[in-house]
């Protein structure tokens, strides 16, 4: 059986750090960076990336848009 | 010539809106102006021009209402009289703040408050001096019959697009109550939509081509660096105004001792004014504004130089009167007659009060002269002595 | 020449109408023309009056204080106008409803049985042509012809059928109407 | 094994950025819904193909500079305005896709009747109302929309009826309107609300197409500025709070 | 001496007003002023006053409910900024029209539209001239401090009752928003019904006793002449308040030979500027009007015996600049100098640009020796040639 | 036998002009509805004895001078307006009687977000609605409650759904406010009906008595001079086609 | 078994002829007179008196309130 | 004397309570003050900055374009006010985030790690009480009395615990100043 690898790129600088689409993760790839970016805020990262599906809920729920997601069938 | 009719002046904007092309009119029923909107929905001109013509809720969805269009690049007007005029007035900042082309009557009637339906002229610092709130001018149109009612919304559209500024009629109840012949033009069609975006296409919302950047109507500016930017672009463009756009009239004036400053309605009484005067041998004229901003300041002022004194002549408590002293700034007497919350001054009276104005700037004049001629007497006697 | 004209009476009586024609008949003959309704609650029932000029030149006010003309139909309008005719002028009345008859003596005087002559046309909707006839009689500034034309223009074209009763009406006036009295 | 950089690739793209949002930065604070509706919209936009017909309409409040950020011909309206400002447009070009992006102070106070009227007259406009309780902009003061007991700016002590007054349910008030077609009550704070709202403003947009009057799409969101909360407990504050008084889902067509 | 605060101007316009005994607030959301019916929402004063406390569901609905507090006699107010002010024209020209006591706050900002929410003092022809329809003017108080914001309530309410007039308190987004000292003065009970019956018996609405008429409330005369006799009735109140209400601040005026005229936050500008200027040795001095209506043209008018040049520095395109021309009639030079659209002008430009007016006057005065001197040599030349 | 001056004396009179009606002969046109209005709520104020706590706001319409008739405390309001004067009275006296008196242009047009934020804040007062399907005042033009084909005299061809769209039913609207206690609506053109009419105008004052909040009385009323028919005629085309889209009777409360 | 008898008096100058009176009257008193009041309305009149109960059918619905009606027991 | 002070700074430093605890300290000590924030859309996260006059003599302009003091916690206020200082004046910064120190040499700068020693003090919310301390090392123009009293002033009851708290700040940072140079 295909499986479904997925990825994200977040636009860090872009990022506010709300933690919306950490919650949001149903496999729990995002969390909040130590770091801030330029405008003080913490962003979100792949912090399990192996275990994102690029099934966009991330994606969905991001007010500022800041999400591409990537998706490919593996295997 | 075109084709004559006798019409009330209120009908007279209507049969204009719809022969000069005119894409929208909003607007709610306020006496003494009702006719305006009766006259297009009995017309219905939407299937034969296209013409839109609808009934708001409220003079001020009305005028929001011509902002959306005209900030579509297309002409579109309103009309009311005073307190409905008063209601608009954020709107009208608005729309002169984000630069749309508009037309606005205001067919005057006394005030304040619910006042009277009778024809008044209370409403010209409203209209001139801003009755909403920032630094803005509205281009304001004084016509003084049923004719000017008819021209100048052909061509208070073909200013407030020259300008991209929206463009006020003041009228008041008599004009537009009255009837007189119209002499009317020939039908002009709407701009197709295509015309619209040539011509309007740098900024008005038709929905952005691929070709251009989105565009923005707006008056809003978070920062105030820009926003003082934009109002200095404004006030440049009411100087160009100002230099391109004054229309006035003179009556008279030529030998003219006293002249009357008067616009529509009041410009009316006084030639009648000047009619019985020069019956009795008066020298008298008159200055009408026929745009009353721009204001005909300098042409009052240089007439200061030959004319005695001035009488503004206004159905209000005296609010353009300001405007004629700022113009003569002191080198002659200014004076203001006016009869007010709704009532009409007739030409008889208007022209006592000339005389009155007479009477008094003579009898000044007299002592001074002889006041002179009593100092000269007393050299001379003093001399004499000696 | 120019005219002025008050007429003034009760709301029904049609007076803004024939001021409407009279301004109509004005035009056509290449006249300057002036119309100008005192507006108001008042019309609801009450009285209605119109100020009408008629001229060669440019008409400047389109109100006055005093006319060439008062045509003068109830009794409100008697004692408000009466006093407003130019010494010289002329006063044209229907005595119907009127209890205290003019009485100024500078002024020419007419006396128009317009209701009378309008129930005998059996048509009291005529009322106002018939008063219309009587001070064209009187002051022939516009002729028949332009009255005509007046006429056509200010009725919608469905009702251009009455143009000819309305002739008949106006020729009735300019019969009916009476010299009362001559200015002294 | 494969890697992150074999993922992404162009290729395998399944979310980005609609083209119809600008590259400036949202002013909007962090976790706002603003951001999310304005995306579902632009790309219904884009992905009707109907930018070059579309022209929106966005009043006073915190999405008053949504001109900024939606790459589509937009008017700004004075506050409550946007529906008669709507109607201007949508009279002169009866073909274009019209709508307005309001807030509750807008649209249920100071423009109770711009919105009725608009409704009542069946404009063929698409009306967007996010409801997030309060006036956000002008710094939380209390909005028609304020639930009982709620503590805002202007009542800082909590809502309470006897001085306040009742919430106001305008949408249920405007379904009732003869002139508009479709109203529904949706969110965005979690994938699937936001599938549900995409699909509705689908709908909407279509309707409009199909000149069918007014489609009326409320969107309760949050605003946790206002709330004093951070996003994720103002999302599920919302759920608990606001979802009870303002339920989700179809309410007419 | 009355408890010291540091407080905001708006809050101190909101503590003033229930100290003072105000009946009822009634306002609505806008920046820069929102604060004041936030601290009164937070104060809660009903439970301890009395004072009602509402927030409208928009600008109008406020100025409507100001005028149904106010037409029962009650202490009524609301405040805005400029275009929530433009929106409640309609009915401040129907409380004027009424005769209603009431007090209207407008903390300005940039206009014209939606502009700014930065300080602006573009909204004085709108306060002073008339903004709504119709001949009616307001009592303008424009205060220059926040302890002056928080006086200017009970002077507001007292004036609005006097006169049965409404009282606007034209104040701008930087008085509004900034912090400074506050005597606050002691509460005053709000008056009993029995005591507001007492006072306004004889027009207010209380619910009519066995022993009285009914009281109306109204503008409306459907007929003009008694609408003319209400507008005499207006006039002379107005000329009334002119004589007995006018305030204004002189300040180093007594050397002066060029002056300053300012109000409100630009008055304080100015008397930066005039340190400045007294620095550099310049004789500057400043006349401040504190009503705005009544405006003080005699003062004015008498300091152009003395004074070389007026500046009238406005945070405006320059709109009271013509009160003070007409105040100076062309005696002496008056010109204006602003910043606007929400942007503040410093002392040190002031002060520059009163320095270039200094320079343009002074020149032509030399030109003017020159010529004179030139003329005088001319003719001695002459002399001596022959 | 009995002759009619015998009847006629002090003794028998069962029926004869309340008080708290002025002298003035009412402005409005032979057979307008207005009249009998007034004369029923003066009456039931009378009844009540509560003259001395009443006050009454009359705005623009054909009952602007409902003032110079009605020998009660009396308050002009501005278009529209009429229930923000009457909440700007209620709050500073809270005990007394407020009513506002409104036309259908005023109170469903121009004032819509008047009437529906004072019913939502459950202020304390009767609302009138007089229901005449015109514009009286202004010289008969469409009103927001003019029936569809209906002519006026900005709808001269009839009101066409497509461009004026719907006839609007406030009072329905208005009865889904929580601030609102009661809401029916009446008529007044035959006996039957005023008597209805008479009590619930009682049952109002008694609901401000008990600090219910709003009671709205919608009274569906003729403009024969609008309408261009003899009042008698109105009245019959009132029941024809007014009343089918404006059902008589309680709608709440 | 007592009859009822009424009277009504119209106030004939303020009477604005409207004929709803003479509608609403069950028993047709009223009737409309040939005669104008001063402001020129036909003014309402009891036509058939006798036939008058009192009911006030037509002071509830005279929008001027100008009916002013009498009844009394009669035998 | 009257000192003219503009603080300058992030939304979060608590630029505008600093500005207002110093205000009242002022008020405390009879003084004449004047607190006037730039206020606008950028409150919300932007920069913030606020000027503070405080004077024995009756305030006129709030506003200034040159200050006695300026106290700068960003660097982009140090882009904007660096200029600002009169010549001779002084300039009290934290060179925290600071990429470009001040470059002026005709005033007197002085350094003050505030957020550093707020870190110490484990309290990063007495960050701008550092600051105020280290103003009014430089410049005590009112006595840490009058802060004690303006502190409860400005603070509601309920926090009056916290004044011990803020008050050792201000002496960490009366401590922590330093002169990085004086005006040439
Ligand atoms: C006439 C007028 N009144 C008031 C304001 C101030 N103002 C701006 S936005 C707003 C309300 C914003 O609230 P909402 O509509 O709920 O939108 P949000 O900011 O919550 O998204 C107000 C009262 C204004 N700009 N114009
Ligand atoms: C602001 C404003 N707009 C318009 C008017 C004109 N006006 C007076 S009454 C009225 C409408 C009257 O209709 P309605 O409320 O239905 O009452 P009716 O006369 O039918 O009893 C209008 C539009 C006004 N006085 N003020
Ligand atoms: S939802 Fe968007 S803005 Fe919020 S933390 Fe995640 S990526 Fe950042
Ligand atoms: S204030 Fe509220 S509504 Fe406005 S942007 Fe912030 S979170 Fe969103
Ligand atoms: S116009 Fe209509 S509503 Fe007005 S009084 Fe006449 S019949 Fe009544
Ligand atoms: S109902 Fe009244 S006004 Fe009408 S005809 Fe009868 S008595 Fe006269």
């Amino acid at each position: 059986m295909a499986k479904i690898r997925g990825a994200v790129v977040v636009d860090v600088e872009r990022c506010k750090g709300c933690v919306i689409c950490v919650n949001a993760c149903p496999t729990n790839v995002l969390n909040m960076s130590k770091e801030v970016n330029g405008k003080g805020y913490s962003y979100s990262f792949m912090e399990n990336p192996e275990a994102c599906t690029g099934c966009m809920s991330c994606s969905m729920v991001c007010p500022d848009v800041v999400i591409t997601v990537y998706r490919m069938k593996v295997g | 010539m075109g084709e004559l009719r006798l019409m009330k002046g209120n009908e007279a904007i209507a049969e204009a809106a719809i022969r000069c092309g005119c894409d929208a009119y909003f607007g709610y029923p306020i006496t003494p102006q009702s006719e305006i909107l009766e006259y297009l929905t009995l017309e219905n001109p939407e299937p034969k021009t296209g013409m839109v013509v609808l009934q708001a809720e409220s003079e001020i969805a009305a005028i929001n209402m011509v902002y959306g269009s005209s900030a579509c690049g297309k002409k579109a007007m309103t009309s009311s009289s005073s307190p409905g005029i008063s209601l608009k007035q954020e709107g009208i900042s608005y729309i002169a703040g984000a630069e749309l082309p508009a037309l606005i009557v205001n067919v005057v009637r006394g005030g304040p408050g619910l006042g009277t339906i009778q024809p008044s002229q209370s409403d010209y610092f409203q209209s001139v001096k801003g009755g909403g709130h920032g630094d803005y001018k509205l281009i304001v149109l004084a016509p003084n019959s049923v004719q000017e009612q008819y021209d100048f919304v052909a061509l208070g559209f073909e200013l407030a697009f020259k300008y991209r500024n929206p463009v006020l009629m003041l009228s008041d109840g008599a004009i537009g109550q009255m009837m007189e012949k119209v002499e009317l033009t020939d039908y002009i069609p709407r701009l197709t939509n295509e015309e619209v975006i040539k011509r309007t296409g740098s900024w008005a919302t038709h929905g952005k081509p691929e070709y251009r950047k989105h565009n923005i109507v707006t008056s809003l500016n978070l920062q105030p660096e820009p926003q003082e930017q934009h109002n200095h672009h404004l006030q440049a463009k009411y100087k160009e105004i100002e230099e391109n756009e004054l229309r006035y009239e003179k009556f008279q004036c030529e030998d003219a001792e006293y002249v009357f400053v008067a616009y529509g309605t009041s410009s009316r009484l006084c030639q009648k004014a000047i009619q019985l005067g020069r019956e009795k041998g008066l020298k008298l004229g008159i200055i009408r504004p026929i745009t009353l901003f721009p204001y005909p300041s300098k042409p009052i002022k240089k007439a200061a130089k030959k004319v005695k004194a001035f009488l503004s002549v206004e159905m209000s408590a005296g609010q353009m009167v300001e405007d004629v002293r700022l113009a003569v700034n002191g080198k002659r007497p200014v004076e203001h007659y006016g009869r007010y919350g709704g009532m009409i001054p007739m030409p008889d009276e208007i022209l006592e009060a000339m005389e009155e104005l007479i009477a008094k700037v003579e009898k000044k004049a007299q002592k001074k002269a002889e006041k002179k001629a009593k100092k000269k007497a007393e050299k001379k006697a003093k001399k004499e002595q000696k | 020449m120019t005219e002025e004209i008050i007429i003034a009476g009760f709301g029904g009586q049609g007076v803004l109408s024939m001021g409407k024609i009279l301004a109509y008949s004005g035009m056509m003959k290449d006249l300057e023309v002036s119309w100008m309704p005192a507006y108001g609650p008042e019309m609801r029932g009450g009285t209605a009056n119109v100020t009408v000029i008629v001229s060669q030149e440019r008409i400047n006010s389109p109100v006055l204080k005093m006319y060439d003309t008062a045509i003068i139909l109830n009794q409100q309008s008697m004692d408000k106008f009466q006093k407003s005719v130019k010494p010289g002028g002329i006063l044209i009345y229907d005595n119907n409803g009127i209890i205290h008859p003019p009485t100024r003596t500078d002024i020419d005087i007419y006396l128009i049985e317009a209701n009378k002559v309008a129930i005998q046309m059996k048509n009291t909707k005529v009322f106002n042509m018939v008063v219309l006839g009587a001070f064209l009689k009187v002051k022939p500034i516009v002729n028949l012809d332009d009255v005509d034309k007046g006429l056509k223009k200010s009725l919608p074209e469905r009702h251009h059928h009455l143009v000819a009763l309305n002739e008949e009406a106006i020729r009735a006036g300019m019969e009916a109407v009476k010299l009362q009295q001559k200015a002294q | 094994m494969v890697t992150i950089e074999d993922i992404i690739k162009e290729e395998n793209k399944v979310f980005s950025k609609t083209k119809l949002l600008t590259d400036k930065t949202f002013s909007y604070c962090p976790g706002c819904g603003h951001g999310v509706a304005h995306r579902i919209i632009m790309e219904v936009v884009e992905e009707m193909g109907i930018v070059e017909q579309t022209i929106g309409v966005a009043p006073v409040g915190c999405s008053v500079l949504a001109y900024d950020f939606m790459d589509v011909d937009m008017q700004q309206a004075a506050h409550g305005r946007a529906p008669a400002v709507a109607t201007g447009i949508s009279r002169v070009f009866p073909d274009k896709y019209v709508f307005t992006y309001q807030g509750d102070g807008d649209l249920a106070a100071i423009g109770t009747a711009e919105t009725i009227h608009a409704c009542s007259r069946a404009e063929n406009i698409v009306i967007f109302f996010i409801n997030n309780g309060i006036y956000g902009m002008t710094g939380g003061q209390m909005a028609p929309t304020t639930l009982i007991g709620m503590k805002t700016s202007t009542s800082p002590h909590g809502r309470d009826l006897y001085n306040m007054g009742f919430p106001i349910k305008i949408t249920e008030m405007v379904a009732q309107l003869d002139g508009v077609q479709y109203v529904t009550r949706q969110a965005v704070h979690t994938p699937a609300a936001v599938r549900k709202t995409k699909k509705a403003v689908k709908k909407a947009f279509e309707n409009v197409k199909n000149r069918k009057g007014v489609s009326f799409i409320e969107i309760v969101s949050n605003c946790n500025s206002g709330w004093k909360m951070t996003p994720v407990k103002s999302n599920e504050w919302m759920e608990e709070n606001m979802f009870p008084v303002y339920p989700l889902g179809d309410i007419k067509g």
